[in-house]
Formats: structure tokens, C-alpha cells, sequence
């Protein structure tokens, strides 16, 4: 978090800077079978995100010390793409994507059926292609839906977004400016059947009260983006 | 960390703790192991802290070097904090490259103590643009019986609260003490048996579930939060655990500041 | 790329289709897969372009970057191409580091285009021996169903072509379209059931020997060769080649300067 | 390739700077036999290049997951030591070696009878200890001399050679200031007893003449290039 | 060494800055059983150097190919944290720890019992948590201790110490300032009932004489500290 | 270095031949075998040398380049030394990252020439504070039949006598010879058989244990030793190891400065 308080963010009619009110979610386009090779895919166009998800498996497990005997292991890769982000990322190893693809594999492996395929792999490439901002959050939500694409057996979908503070004002789904400028940052991963949740992170300052609010945005976003998911499986997202 | 095969006899019976309201070492839920704090313990680190919770043992150390402003904020000096966990603490953990538990574990307390804002990076400029203080703080595991994260949170805090900047070394002036001004606290939490406990042995983490790591500030301000590992959980269960956490950061701030 | 098990029948099905002049899709020798070109396509990229032929596709992007330029060459900015093939792309691209497939697979589009010359690369210069301009083509597979090299750089060289040098974000001056002088294009054949074929697809690279990769610039000149994997050819299989690219080349060259 | 086309570098005579007529190669010595540990070798001078070629096994392939069931693997690692360049060398992981390592490997496995020998390895160790220009050509030469000298057999020799092109003149075997300044380098790998190929490369700009010219430059050099190599092999190159 | 001789170390007295003399040793504290989860432990304190060593095992040793089917591993890890010098010390790979860790598991295996205990490893992590001088000694005697403390058989402790040269007098055990401007270092490791070695290095320049008398003052040092080793074990230690 | 299972028939061959007071290649347990030095042989190289000691052959080779000095030492410039034992030197010898065998191998013979304090540091300064030479002595194996640690000692400092600082094409002044005061000499004794015996051959080493490396400089100054492998030995063993050192490195230095 930034933490430049004094960028105006907010204006007086309490609209941000592209328009929408605090509790707004961006606009979200959904579209599956986009990796011709992989067993599901997904891409994800989320503000000015693009992320594209391809799964593959269950397949053989190699080398077999990564086996586990009585059930799948997901193997997560998330990876910005060099030409991602406004300054070139360098490929290679990087603690913060590893930091990612661990906790959206703990995400999706509380909902996936993983003792269907004992000593089995499910490979799941997360590439971000344009990052604006909340990439964890798109990356993770597009994945639950390439797994779905895939066939793969889950208990729920997984829906994730962040809701954070401008200006001392709690706002749903950050975007680029606002998450450069912002003082918090709260995604959350959420069983939209249940309310459950697989995933929650957070950085920042926020007040107990503060923090109530962007659990609450969140939840209820979190409703919205999943009617577009199941669309979108059903066909109706292209 | 190598890959332990999950021990299905040790969750059974943490299950049937569980259900007795006990634990391993007959601890409540919500209780914690004897924690000590003690400050000042390495000769050559500019502050330092030893954290003892049963026989988990961390060392924290802070070191200052010169850095040069990044120029995008020539007036901010730097605050760093990595994280070791070597084949000393514990039979589990091998030599190697970090292993995404040990990036995980580093990038949590990380999080926790810079989100806080416990340093101002503005008052560790020394020449606008061209030089500023860089903090690096160093956690070492000594010894790990779990909960390593809250042991690192607290013995980081109370060496950066101990630390001196060495000014005299570097021949830019006299040696003053850090400014912290911020005392943020962790407190994690593991499902073992099916419910939540807090301040879990290093057993109770290998036949448990999903983690959630806290780190509030004064005022019950929320800077950090982490859900780790495969698990599911409801709105309830991380009220139950929040309510907690207050209580109890509350009481470690005090021994840090004290 | 792990090392698949040689597919002795899909060896011995292709031997037959080859006997009977086709393919696994029912291609004829020299026959290409679908071809589409999209430029403009990634919103943080200066320049960027997707390549689809058939099950392919492709992304490029370019950035560009402030560089000193090298003592010995102060009036010289530079062109940097990487590649990169990750887990996304198929179900035989493990994580890791780069393995001796995709260092090649780099390498050779990176020549394909630099050799060109297709950038002036003086005309990257800033300030003599102070700044230039460095342009850094990424090129990243999103699906791998056969002749990544020839989609690659049939994306590369598009995606320099759409590129906007971004001067007024580094505040020197005005943004200006990137020189691009000529259009270098690479034509791939490999040697699948005892014949070359073109635009292989991944079960015939699977089941076939050598490869052969011919960059041709303006004028049939030749910019690049590269011969990969074990096998033996002959002159007159070379001259064969070579025709056909001369004809394709030129057919792809309208469509990325179209 | 440099391409600065206005350093003059053929004479009035159409002389290179170094005396030599367009299609002549540099002087070379070929011996066999200089490692001692080693199942055979070779040491090959070629203008100031030198290079030293040892040759291992067959021997065990290990670890098991390189073997092959039906044949042998061979085990390339060029290199050049730091002290081999006007700018010394960095020891360590570089792209350059790897990639002359693997087209050395697939020219050798053309010609090597590698289902002699089912799940053992053939190491070839390849060190420009001194270099000049060409070096993976003269690495791929040396290094089939050395198989031979350590009795591998082989359906034929593999000799590369490199022509190229100076101030707008196609020339053999170019030398280093030659390829500083050069506008072009086409390396093969030729079989002198078919006149096939197994190894081929090239950089620059050739127009469709110039590309004749330079191949058949390098064919008519690897045939005389062939005869000094028979020769060390039979004894008298030394 | 530094060797810049010019710094005045040695008074009128023949006492050093920090008043002993020339044979004597720095102040050393032994502690066992400083880390409660491993099977041995030790903290050494000698000068300002603070070590922890704790030991592990006999344990399966993995991957199986470090295995040796007729005796046990020594693991050693020796590393010196980021704080324990007045320069912080990055973390990672690195090659000095590596060769003190190689000449550390050298000296141990000479004296521990690894035919007892085949196929098996034992891991001994030493960190040096404040550094003066003499730490690959300070480490390798709490090894040792901490070896004894977790119960495996060895035919004699290890006990090593350092002698050197200050203004070209031979001194024992040199501290932190006669070691940055010392002209020579001669660590030593010894088994103090037979005054065997199994541990030697040096450094610097010393003549015949010069080197005999180090020699000499690293033997009675050794005699020395090894009674505070048995105390420490006996329980006398803390 | 893979680690070759112990070969106990070796072991037990070598203490029969110890017995009687031979060796493999019936030398004494004292003699060198047959030592080469060539220098002036690498082309490219600012110095070079190559010793041949029976079948074991090695290269050396310096380089030197412009480095700004240590801001604490700012009127010196550097030595180097670096090591690499590479494929092509012994069935034994597999390629990847360096091996704790070849990592000793190279700190030893490093500081073996470094502190003899033969190169004087301060010599090598050009402008005090901004340039100084930094001299690289690279060694490297071509044939490894035991005893590489005397074999890379004596080629370095046989490669660093035969240097010229490269001052012309630098465009700093004119080409010197680099400066070499002292000849610092290692030689190497390798319990086989029970006993120590000196320049031991690859089989020796293989079925023998610990081994002492000793460096000598002029009127017999001690300047590096090191004891490798496990294994136990007297103080009388070390002192008569001393002796033979001191008569066999001044037969050495004769033939470096000869």
C-alpha cells in the first residue's frame, strides 16, 4: 500500500475516479476453451486484467516424490507476464508469485474432489497477459472456473476479490490508481453456496469498523461475479 | 520443510482431544505456552531479541547499511526483513533453497511488521537522493516446536525497538535510537482436531489444517492477515478468532513495550 | 520440455501417411495450418501481437527500457528478444528452468529478427554514451500444438511493428512509432515420417526427426538458418526447402505488413 | 555479425588480410591421444584457435533417467575457458555453450551407431581453450576425430566448416578480425563421403547468390579439411 | 590475513590489547542442551563468538543416494547468521561456509562411531550467531560437546583452536583485532588424549621457529579448553 | 565428483603394496612422478603455463582487467584465483554446479599463492580511489590423474611469472611484466595404504584417506596448509611430511624460476 493520503480519490458526489460508487465491482467478461491444447481453460478479462488459466489433468504424478497416495496434488502456476505491467517484469524466479501459486493451490484444494485420483497431478497455469490490479484475486476466480471447464469434480466454485481504503474511504475492487494510492488491501476467497471461505489475505490500516465494511463488499461482490461464472460455464459467456 | 506423510494416528487423537475441550500438552484453546521476551542478546547486531515460547526459540537481529534513495522517493530510507529457517531447528527443516513454506513464513511477518508503518521510512533519509538508511531485520530460527510466526512477529518488533542507528561507524553523526512508533502484534491461529486453536506445538501443526495470521496495531487496527493451507472456514469461526486476537495482542504489546 | 517416451506407432503411423502423401490432419506436405495475426492486443504492452495457427497461439509483447549504452558502441541503443514457454502452453512444459529445447527455441527467433537488421538500433540512441533506448520483445506461448518457432516470430516481428516508443512516460519528448525497416519471417520444416513436411504439429514434431528453420528478409535474402535434433539430410531435401519458404515467406511477409 | 561494411578487408588482389585467396581455409594440425585418462582425444589447431576434444565411455548412463532402452545418449559439454578470449570469460551456466552443446550433440548422434550401445552414455568433453573464430565448428571436428580415437563407430566423419561474408566478398573460413567485422557466417556440418549434412547454421545477410557461394565454399573445404583428419587418425598427424 | 604490521598490538609488557598473554586463551562458557527439540545441543561463548550447534539423529538419511550401506553421514551445516558481524552478512549459498562445513564433517567423521549406525545420517547444525575470530574452531569444539550431548559414541572429544602471528609475535587464540591485522592464523583441531589431529589449516607466513611455537601454544590450549568441555557435560557447565 | 562406492579391493591392494614399501607404479613413497612446465602456450592469454605430472595435465591462464578498488583499500588492486575441473578432465568429473571437492580445491590453491603475498597489491593500483588492475589466474584440467591440487599450484604461479600487464590495449601506457616477488610451492601427501605418500595418482586417492596439502615459500616460510577428507595422523606423521616439503618445493622453485 502506497499510502499517499492526500491524492484525491473520492469526489464529492462520492463517485471514484472511473465512476463507480464504493461497492462497485469493475467490468468483468468471462470465456472458456481459450487454450485449444488444455483439458479447460478460462480467460478472465477483469477491469484491464487479462488472465488466462488452461488446466491439465488429472495426469501421472512425476517425479513421484510429489505423489501423494491417497489423493491428487494441484500443482499452481501463476506467472506475470513480462509485458504485464507498465515496467517490463524480468522472468524468472520470484518469491511473490511463488507466495501466489501456494496460496491459490490452498484455496482451490479445499474444494476440489482431490481423493477421486490418488497419485494423480492437476496442473493449473495461471498467466496474467495485463495486470491492473487484484491479479491474485482474478487469477484464482478464473481458475475455479477453468477446473469446472476441465470437468473436475468441486464442492463449490471459489469467487475471490479485494475490497480496500482511499481516502479513508472503504471501496470495493480496487483498481490500478486506487491500489497504488490506497491504504489497504483485504481479498478474500469466498464459497459463494455457503458463504464459507478458502482465502483471505490482508495489508494496510483498517479500523474495526473499516475492516466490517470491506469483508461486507466483498461478500457481496463476491455473489455478483459468481452469477457471471456460471454463465459463462453454461455458455453464455462468450 | 521436506513433505511429512500425513500422520493419520496423530489427527485421530488430536480429534479426540478436541472433542474433550484438551490438547496435547493440556492447554485450553485459546491459551498460549510461557512466552519470554528478552532484548539486547547479540554482540553485533544493532538491536536484537530472543523469543522463547516452550521450546520454540527465534533470535532477531537488526543490522543498518547505506543505501541510495530508489528515485521515485529520494527523501525514504528502506526497511527489510528476511527470514531463516535453517537445518538447526528442527529435524524437519533440510538445507536447501527456501522452500514455499519458508517464503510463505517470511513474507507474513514481513507484511505484518512494514503494513503497520512501525518505521518511518522519511526519517531514515540522510542526503536527499543520495543516501538513506536501509533497516534490515534478520529472524533465525533456533529452535522450532511451531508457531514460528508469532515468535518471529514479536522477536522482530522488540529488536527493531531495541535497535540503535550506528551513526558513528559510518561517520555521519552520533548514534541515535531507531524510531518506532508503532508496536504491531501476531497472533496465529491453527484448526486442529476441527476447531481452532491458538498458538499451536509444532505437533499440533503437522496433524492440523489451515492457519490464519493477525496482525493488529494499537487501536485493534487490523495491518496484516494470511489464511494458510488447504482448509475452509466460516465467518463465525474468524469472528471467534478476531475477538481473541485483540485480547491477546493487547497483551504481548504490553511486554514489547514494557 | 520433459523427455517423452519415442512413440514407436506414432513413428510407424506417420511413416505410412507420409507413403501415401498425408497427414495426421490431411494436410498435403507443404501445406499450413490456419494462420491469423491480431496486433494491438495486450493493453500494458508498447506493441504486442497474437499469432493462431491452428491449435498455436502466441503472445508478444514489447517494452522498452532506458539503457547506457555500451562503451563501445555509445551511439547504439539495443534489441532484446526472450522466450518463454511455460506450464500453461501443454501438458509436456514442466515448471523449472529453461531446458535446452526453449534455449533454442530462443535463441534462433531472437537471431531470425536481429540479423534482419530490421532496427536501426542507432536510431535508438538518446544521448551519446548517456541514454538510449533499449526495446525488449517477450515472447510468451499460450497453447503449443506444433511449430512454436514459426508462430513466435511471425508474432515478433508483428508486434515490433505495432510498437510506440513511450517517450512521454520517461518524459523525453513524444511518443513516435518504432522503426521498423523490414520484415524478416521464418519458415520451419521438419522431417516427419522420412520427408519434410511444413507447419508441423506437435504429434508430428512428437513422432519426427530433424528440423530445419529458415529466416528470409526482403529479396529471398537468407537472415538465419538453424538445423535441430539428430538426423542427416541432403542438399537437393535443402533446395526443396528452401523453395517453399521463398513462396511462403512472402505470402506471410503481405500479411504482417498488410 | 558486426556488419561494419567500411573496414577494408580484402586487398586490390582480392587478397585477404591475412594473406589468404576467398576460399582458403587457415592453417590447421590435428593430433590424437592428448588426454591420457581419457578413452580418446584430440587436440586441433585451426589458425589460432585450439581446441581439445576427450572422449568417455561407453559407460554407465546415470542417473537412470537420461538412459534410453535402445541406444546410448551422448553427453556434449563445450565450453570455453575464461583465459580463451581477448575479454576473459566468466566461468558458469552461459546460453551460448548450452545451445552449441545440444547442435553438437544432434550433428554426432546422426553419425554415431548409438543402438550399439543400449542404456550407456558417451561423454564428449569440448574446451576451446584458445579462440580465434569458429570455435563450434572446430569443436564438431575435433570431436569426431576424438570418437574415432576412441573407437566408437561411426557411419562417417563429421567436418564443419563456417564461410561467410566481408565487404560484400563471400569468403571460407572466416578468422576473427573477419568475423568481427563480418556480415555473415554460415556454419555446416558435411559427411565427406555423401556430402550430406548434419549440422547447419547461420546469421547476416546473404542474397540467394552469395548463400550458393558460400555453401559450396564450405563444401569444397570440408573434403580437404577431411584428408588432415584421416591422416592424424592413421598416425601422421602428429 | 590482513598483515598490516604496522599497528602496534603487543605492549612494552609483551601483553595483548586486551590484556593477556601471548599463550593464554580468551574466556569460554559451555552450555548443553540449549535447543530443546534437537537430540543434542550446545552454546558456546568464547571471546564475543556465540555458537549454537544442535545435532539430529542417527536418522534415515534421504535422498537414498546419500546413503553409504556400511556406515553413517555427517551432515554438517555450518552458517554464520546475518547478524553476527558488524557487516551484515547476506544470506545464501556460499562458498566458505561450504568448505567449513566440508573440513568441520572431515574432522567429526575421524572420531565418531559411523559404522554403529549404517545407511543412516546425523545432522549437525552449527550457527554462528555472533562472530569474533576462530569461528570454524569455535564451532567445531561445540560440535563435538554437542555430539557428546546427544548421546553418539565417538573415541574422543575434538577440541580446535587458533594460534597466529601480531607484530611478528606468536600469540594463541586471536581475537577479532589480531585477526583483521595478524600476519598468519593456524587452526587446529585435536584429540586431547592422545594429542592426534583430525582438523589443520593455515594461513599468513610463519618461519620454522614461528610455526613450531604456534603448534605448541594450540596443544596446552587444547589441554585447556578440554577440561571445560567435560565439566559442561558432567552438568558442571552452566 | 560423483562419489564412487568405496573400493575396498583398492584399499586392500594399496596397504599389501604399502607393506612392501611399494606403490601402484613402483615408486617410493617419497617420489614425485615425471613434472613438466611448459609456459607461454596459451594464444590468448596475458600468461600461461601447463605442467604434465604423469598422466595428470592442467593449463593456467591470466587475464587482467580494470576494476575500481575496495573503498577501504583504495590504492590496491586484485588477485583472483578460480578454478575448474570440467567434463572433459576425468570419467569422474560430471558437469553442473561446482562440487565441496572442487570448491576446496580451488580456496586452497588460492590461498596458497595469495598469502605468500607473492603479487604486491599495492603495485597494481592505476589511479588511486578509481582504477587498479584486478589479475584473474584461471585454472583448468585437461587430464586428471590424481594430485590436481600441486599440478593447478604450480601452473599458477608459473602462468602469473610468465604475465604482461596489458597496459596498451587498455590505452593506459605501456605492456610490463606483472611483478612476481616469491614462488610459493604446494605439495601434497595422501594417506594410501596406511601411510602417507607424496603426488598420489588417481587410484591412490580413491582408495585412500585423509591427505595434508603444505605450501612453502622461500627459506622454507609456511604460507598455506590444509588437511582434507577424514582420517586421523600424528604429530611425528606431519613432521616428517614437513621435512620431505621443504627439500621437494625448493627442487620445484628451481624449475619455475629457473
Amino acid at each position: 500500500m502506497g499510502g499517499y493520503g492526500d491524492v484525491q480519490m473520492i469526489d464529492e458526489n462520492g463517485l471514484r475516479m472511473d465512476g463507480r460508487k464504493p461497492g462497485d465491482v469493475r467490468p468483468i467478461t468471462i470465456e472458456t476453451g481459450v487454450v485449444p491444447v488444455a483439458d479447460g481453460s478460462c480467460r478472465m478479462i477483469w477491469g484491464t486484467n487479462e488472465v488466462i488459466v488452461a488446466v491439465y489433468g488429472p495426469m501421472e504424478a512425476h517425479p513421484r516424490k510429489i505423489q501423494r497416495q491417497d489423493r491428487a496434488v494441484l500443482d499452481v502456476a501463476y506467472n506475470m507476464a513480462p509485458f504485464s505491467t507498465t515496467d517490463r517484469i524480468r522472468p524468472g524466479f520470484n518469491r511473490r508469485s511463488r507466495e501466489i501459486s501456494k496460496v491459490t493451490a490452498d484455496a482451490l484444494e479445499s474444494v476440489v474432489l482431490l481423493e477421486l485420483y490418488p497419485r494423480s497431478k492437476i496442473r493449473i497455469g495461471i498467466e496474467i497477459v495485463s495486470a491492473e490490479a487484484g491479479t491474485r484475486c482474478v487469477g484464482l476466480t478464473a481458475a475455479s472456473v477453468a477446473l469446472a471447464d476441465a470437468g473436475i469434480p468441486m464442492t463449490d466454485l471459489v469467487v475471490s476479490v479485494a475490497s480496500g481504503k482511499i481516502n479513508d474511504v472503504v471501496v470495493c475492487d480496487l483498481n490500478k490508481e486506487e491500489d497504488n494510492y490506497g491504504e489497504a488491501d483485504l481479498p478474500m476467497g469466498v464459497l459463494p453456496n455457503t458463504g464459507e471461505l478458502v482465502f483471505l489475505q490482508m495489508d494496510g490500516d483498517l479500523s474495526p469498523d473499516e475492516f466490517k465494511q470491506a469483508w461486507d463488499y466483498n461478500m457481496d461482490a463476491a455473489m455478483e461475479v459468481h452469477k457471471l461464472m456460471v454463465e459463462a460455464l453454461k455458455g453464455g459467456g462468450n | 520443510m521436506s513433505v511429512p506423510l500425513v500422520p493419520k494416528l496423530l489427527r485421530a487423537h488430536l480429534a479426540d482431544l478436541a472433542l474433550n475441550d484438551s490438547r496435547l500438552d493440556d492447554r485450553g484453546q485459546w491459551d498460549a505456552r510461557d512466552t519470554k521476551l528478552e532484548t539486547g542478546i547479540l554482540a553485533r547486531a544493532e538491536g536484537s531479541a530472543k523469543v522463547t515460547m516452550g521450546d520454540t526459540i527465534v533470535l532477531a537481529g537488526v543490522k543498518f547499511q547505506i543505501m541510495t534513495p530508489y528515485p521515485d522517493r529520494p527523501n525514504q530510507g528502506g526497511l527489510m526483513c528476511s527470514c531463516e529457517v535453517r537445518p538447526i531447528a528442527g529435524r524437519h527443516w533440510e538445507a536447501g533453497p527456501p522452500s514455499p513454506q519458508s517464503i510463505e513464513l517470511g513474507r507474513v511477518v514481513d507484511r505484518g511488521i512494514r503494513e503497520s508503518g512501525c518505521i518511518d521510512v522519511d526519517e531514515l533519509c540522510i542526503i536527499p537522493g543520495e543516501k538513506a538508511w536501509q533497516v534490515i531485520l534478520d529472524l533465525h530460527a533456533i529452535s522450532d516446536d511451531g508457531n514460528l510466526f508469532d515468535a518471529f512477529a514479536l522477536a522482530g518488533i522488540a529488536a527493531l525497538r531495541d535497535a540503535t542507528i550506528p551513526a558513528e561507524r559510518f561517520e555521519i553523526g552520533e548514534d541515535t535510537p531507531l524510531k518506532v512508533s508503532k508496536t504491531p502484534i501476531m497472533c496465529s491461529y491453527h484448526k486442529v482436531g476441527g476447531r481452532f486453536v491458538y498458538d499451536a506445538s509444532y505437533r499440533e501443526e503437522l496433524g492440523g489444517d489451515e492457519r490464519i495470521h493477525i496482525t493488529l496495531g494499537d487501536d485493534d487496527h487490523v495491518h496484516s492477515l494470511q489464511k494458510g493451507l488447504k482448509g475452509i472456514f466460516t465467518a463465525e469461526e474468524f469472528d471467534e478468532i478476531m475477538e481473541h486476537a485483540k485480547a491477546r495482542c493487547a497483551e504481548l504489546r504490553e511486554i514489547v513495550n514494557g
